[in-house]
């Protein structure tokens, strides 16, 4: 779960990291209102989980309360790349003398944690780390013995002297973040050096593990702010596993690697998907049935496929489901169905018996993945 | 022959009185393996038709002799079992939950660094040597032995390309499913390296996806390593970037990660990389002497 | 650091371990108000380090205060097994159904914590391990993971259902008390169940970590209940490791291992150490000055060998240090002084120079050790 | 041929900027160790005596290419320079620091499990590796090279034995002060599975003393797998039981790790244990080749 960038400097303060004074305003007249609070000139900054937000217009500096009100105005209405926008944070305006860049995230390929500071900020630091490598500092933190004073020396060892306990108890602060709130990434880009040499994380960047989110509730709240989708919230409802895509086949499969793979077949077969949907393991009819109904409330999609390999998942089950879903919605577009594994037989015997006339049932993974792109594609093309 | 689990392997589920574990113990059995303790604490003395259970690992390796922990406990309670089977010193771990946090798991990995214990998963499907033993969810009747090595990040697409080998009369060694989740016990590194051992295995089947660098690391190991031939699939090409695709692994950051570098990764060691399960299983057939 | 069963027992109520109510006297007008406030009949408990103090008649049952008054009066007088008595614990007298053993130590071999639970108690623990090994469950604990709810399980296994969850909180109040207080042991030898069901430690072992005090200071303030023998008290000050023995031939040394090999050879000499005393490394003039006189104040040394093999020690400053202390205090006894190492020669020659009437050079080791006992001997002997 | 350091050892010094980590830093370079470099937060760019201080070891790592770390800081300081060591994965860790609490070295202890980095002490005197490198405060002038190895756990009383031995002309490949603490790294086991597999190496002396059962462990390998001839010595014969006699580990607990078990049970082992130091140095005469 990413956090806005509001949430995160939230977590940061919490955790003494120091950040800019900002209000959260969810429209023009607050905006206006948190500008005048902060004293006139102030910094817009739309609320989205996107980056790229000061090249794109998403960052506006602003010298009154009166445009704090406009650009407010326009990012909640304009949105920001394609995506709808909630809420901006007005910020105080400070003197920037230097952009520095901090970071810690859970390093998958050795399960420990990688702390980096570098001695530029806010730039691509994937860029940086290609081009000036030397400029960025790491350091491993196995959690098994946590925070030490010399990871720290180390990290901030090519920062100017007076700079070092600053940047120090900033990154200080962000292993807090990490290890009490349950994140895998938290990131600050820039991390500012003011003019009367106070240090303040200028942006934040927070990602908290899903799995943890049990034991953190009021960061699972903060879930509320996030725009909705009633289709994805459905598929989060229901436990299913459902992300929007740009195409026009609904997929429907389970297990991710699965679903992954059955994505590539389509596209190498000619069409896109139009989502990704995990049922998981051990689906229940009633499962199986919601995911259908998620997918065809996609009005993009022209077809679906449906690719069950059973182990848990029992095939007879995944049968039934499709055809209860089919009596409570009327589908205008083909499914594509392909069992194997667990009971396949007795559910190819049970969709073949209702003999439904929206489906198509299929004997292999690549064959169901032909036929839906060539149903997609002739249903696009009519 | 095959790599860790066998004739030998005993059992003991933690968890064998919820539903999820007493269904796979059972089916565990039937399929011949020695599942010969079950765990949950204030439930010794009990029985799961026939298999006892106790209240620790550490009695139930006492009076069992099991060798090898299964895992079914909610996520919340799966490091403790996992931190238990291995302070029992048990060589071989299997823990199929999902929704273990990661930061749970980091723990557990340091912990488990230089002890004799081996873990496979979290969040996998477990394990089989098929007619041999069956540890975990994978169907065993999609199996038939053979001298193939596979291992895997992923679930049902192992299934999935099992199946098509199966289909083909090309039986598997042993499948190892080594679970999504982005810190967990045996990689590919770990099962390449004990497949190249492994007397009984002639070729690896290696499945993997976006995200990480397990693929990559995987590709350096075989171009300096492996004299056995390896085929590799790689689910995820046209995952956008920046999405989490179900498996907490499987998410992409900028171009590392991708399936197309992974691809190519294993390509450059001289691994041949299907581009669909099927392609897969026409090149082990191709490669198979 | 040894406490006391009542400072060990304070430890325990502090980390929610029940223990039985109980009072502390240091004079016998004192047992007897706290016997009075218990209630009338009570348990008298002599306060030493030291075992056996059931069967030794350190611990009495009493009917009145006028008993306790008594019984105290006697222990505070008489001592026990030849060691001072400051103080005694009076307690409560409570209805016992049965009797356990708790205990968690650093096992040095593994590196981990060792529990143990016994079904039987109130006996020699190492002797009940060789004969009825069954009675006694053990678990390692990883200092790294902790006491998990596992650990519990299996170490309250044997024991009735009733009992587990009562004797499981007692052992995750012993670990609290192992990890929080820097303990290296921590022993109840009985664990008494009541008749009505309750679980208390009847007795308390628990030794701190010396290196770990400094972080400990109000354990390190405990030491002042300790009855302070003077000499070891001005050893202890100046940093020297001196432990008071039986022998004769007082003996000072640098470093633990080799003044308990001067020990050896001494007794194979045919005498035996008056005491243990280490100066350490590096040890200043002032430093041998100040155990030559600590050594000396000893009525029982009949002579002292000071051997030393200089490394960061250096001999000369040995010499020195000698010669300073024989101008403070007169000897009555021969001092056998073995120099090698570090300016051996230099400190020799010193000595040679010095020829002063009480120093016996010695050109080694055995012949040191051989010199001082038979000089030893030979005083004795007049 | 040694054990642990050579000519090839450069060393890095925690706490060269302090009083004992100077001395010894210029006292091992004189002897001929490649003392590279010095830690001590807050003063990098300084240097001592030409040697440069670094304000992190994998600062000076980098610079230098340190591969030994030698450490002189205070207690509390201590196990935080070992773990420090131990990620700037130094090979080898020499902790000469006296009074570490025990608890806190059975976390580093647990830390390096697993890890590549060897740990000797702490509480110890270090390592030398006669005529080639010393590394920590063993006197170098008491030694000479030769082909004896020797593992002790008290300092002084090694120094003793070293001379004895020296005197008779019998040189050392080695001698390990592995320190008397209770936790500790490299003990007898790995310093005599070292020297087994040394070929400078011809037969080994083992210093011992009550407490503990590291002397008991040592046998039961001595009497599997040594190969060479094994002389030991047992400090403490004469110790009462339950005194503390110094080193936090020579303290007797009933009859377990008293100096009569202990020469018992390496004699068991055909051990020939010496009563003193001279018949030590004279069981390893006649015991040479």
């Amino acid at each position: 779960m990413d956090l806005y960038e509001h949430q995160g400097k939230e977590l940061f303060a919490k955790h003494g990291i120091p950040v800019p004074r900002g209000i959260v305003a969810e429209g023009p007249e607050a905006a206006r209102a948190a500008a005048e609070a902060l004293g006139g000139p102030a910094v817009v900054k739309v609320q989205v989980q996107a980056g790229g937000r000061g090249k794109g217009g998403g960052v506006v500096l602003v010298d009154s309360p009166e445009e704090a009100e406009a650009a407010a105005e326009r990012m909640l209405r304009e949105g920001f790349q394609g995506r709808r926008v909630n809420r901006v944070l007005v910020e105080e305006r400070l003197p920037i003398a230097r952009e520095l860049y901090a970071a810690i995230l859970l390093d998958r390929s050795t399960g420990t944690d990688l702390a980096m500071v570098s001695v530029e900020g806010g730039v691509d630091i994937e860029e940086l780390a290609r081009e000036r490598p030397e400029a960025i500092r790491r350091q491993h933190i196995d959690p098994e013995i946590g925070l030490h004073p010399y990871h720290l020396r180390r990290l901030t060892g090519a920062l100017p002297n007076e700079l070092r306990d600053l940047v120090g108890n900033v990154v200080a602060g962000l292993y807090e973040v990490l290890t009490t709130e349950d994140a895998t990434l938290v990131e600050v880009n820039p991390l500012v050096v003011l003019t009367d040499g106070r240090v303040l994380a200028l942006d934040a960047k927070v990602t908290i593990d899903d799995n943890a989110l049990y034991r953190h509730p009021e960061i699972e709240m903060l879930r509320s702010a996030f725009p909705i989708d009633p289709v994805e919230f459905r598929a989060r409802e229901a436990g299913l596993q459902y992300v929007k895509l740009d195409g026009r086949v609904g997929i429907i499969g389970n297990g991710a690697g699965l679903v992954m793979s059955t994505l590539d077949l389509v596209h190498q077969a000619g069409a896109d998907a139009a989502n990704f949907l995990d049922v998981g393991g051990g689906a229940s009819a009633d499962a199986i049935a919601t995911s259908l109904e998620v997918v065809l409330s996609d009005p993009a999609v022209r077809s679906v496929l449906v690719n069950i390999f059973g182990g848990i998942t029992r095939c007879d089950l995944v049968a039934r489901g499709l055809l209860e879903a089919l009596e409570r919605v009327q589908p205008t577009v083909r499914i594509v169905v392909r069992l194997d594994g667990t009971n396949a037989e007795e559910g190819r015997r049970i969709l073949r018996e209702a003999g439904h006339p929206m489906i198509v049932p299929a004997e292999t993974m690549l064959e169901a993945a032909r036929v839906a792109a060539e149903l997609a594609n002739a249903e696009a093309a009519r | 022959m095959t790599i860790l689990v066998d004739e030998g392997t005993r059992v003991v589920v933690s968890g064998i009185t919820g539903r999820e574990g007493r269904f796979h113990a059972l089916r565990n059995r039937a399929y011949g393996t020695q599942v010969v303790a079950g765990v949950t604490p204030g439930k010794a003395g009990q029985d799961v038709e026939g298999i006892p259970v106790f209240d620790t690992i550490a009695d139930a390796v006492e009076a069992t002799g099991a060798n090898t922990s299964l895992i079914f406990v909610p996520p919340r309670f799966a490091t403790e079992a996992i931190y238990e089977a291995a302070d029992a010193e048990l060589p071989l771990i299997v823990c199929i939950t999902e929704g273990i946090p990661v930061r749970d798991m980091a723990r557990v990995a340091s912990y488990l660094r230089g002890k004799p214990s081996v873990l496979v998963g979290p969040n996998c499907p477990g394990v089989i040597s098929p007619g041999r033993a069956n540890v975990g969810i994978i169907p065993g009747e999609i199996c038939i032995p053979g001298r193939v090595g596979l291992v895997s990040r992923s679930g049902t697409l192992t299934y999935q390309i099992v199946h098509e080998l199966t289909q083909r009369g090309i039986g598997q060694s042993t499948c190892v499913g080594m679970g999504g989740d982005p810190v967990h016990g045996v990689g590919f590194l770990e099962a390449l390296e004990a497949f190249e051992a492994d007397p009984g295995t002639d070729l690896v089947v290696m499945i993997g996806e976006i995200g990480g660098d397990d693929e990559e690391r995987a590709a350096a190991y075989i171009a300096e390593r492996m004299t056995k031939p390896v085929v590799g699939y790689i689910a995820g090409f046209t995952a956008p970037p920046g999405k989490r695709m179900g498996h907490a692994g499987a998410i992409v950051t900028g171009s590392r990660g991708t399936a197309q570098a992974k691809a190519e990764a294993l390509e450059g060691a001289g691994v041949r990389v299907g581009r669909t399960p099927t392609e897969v299983a026409d090149l082990v057939a191709a490669a198979l002497p």
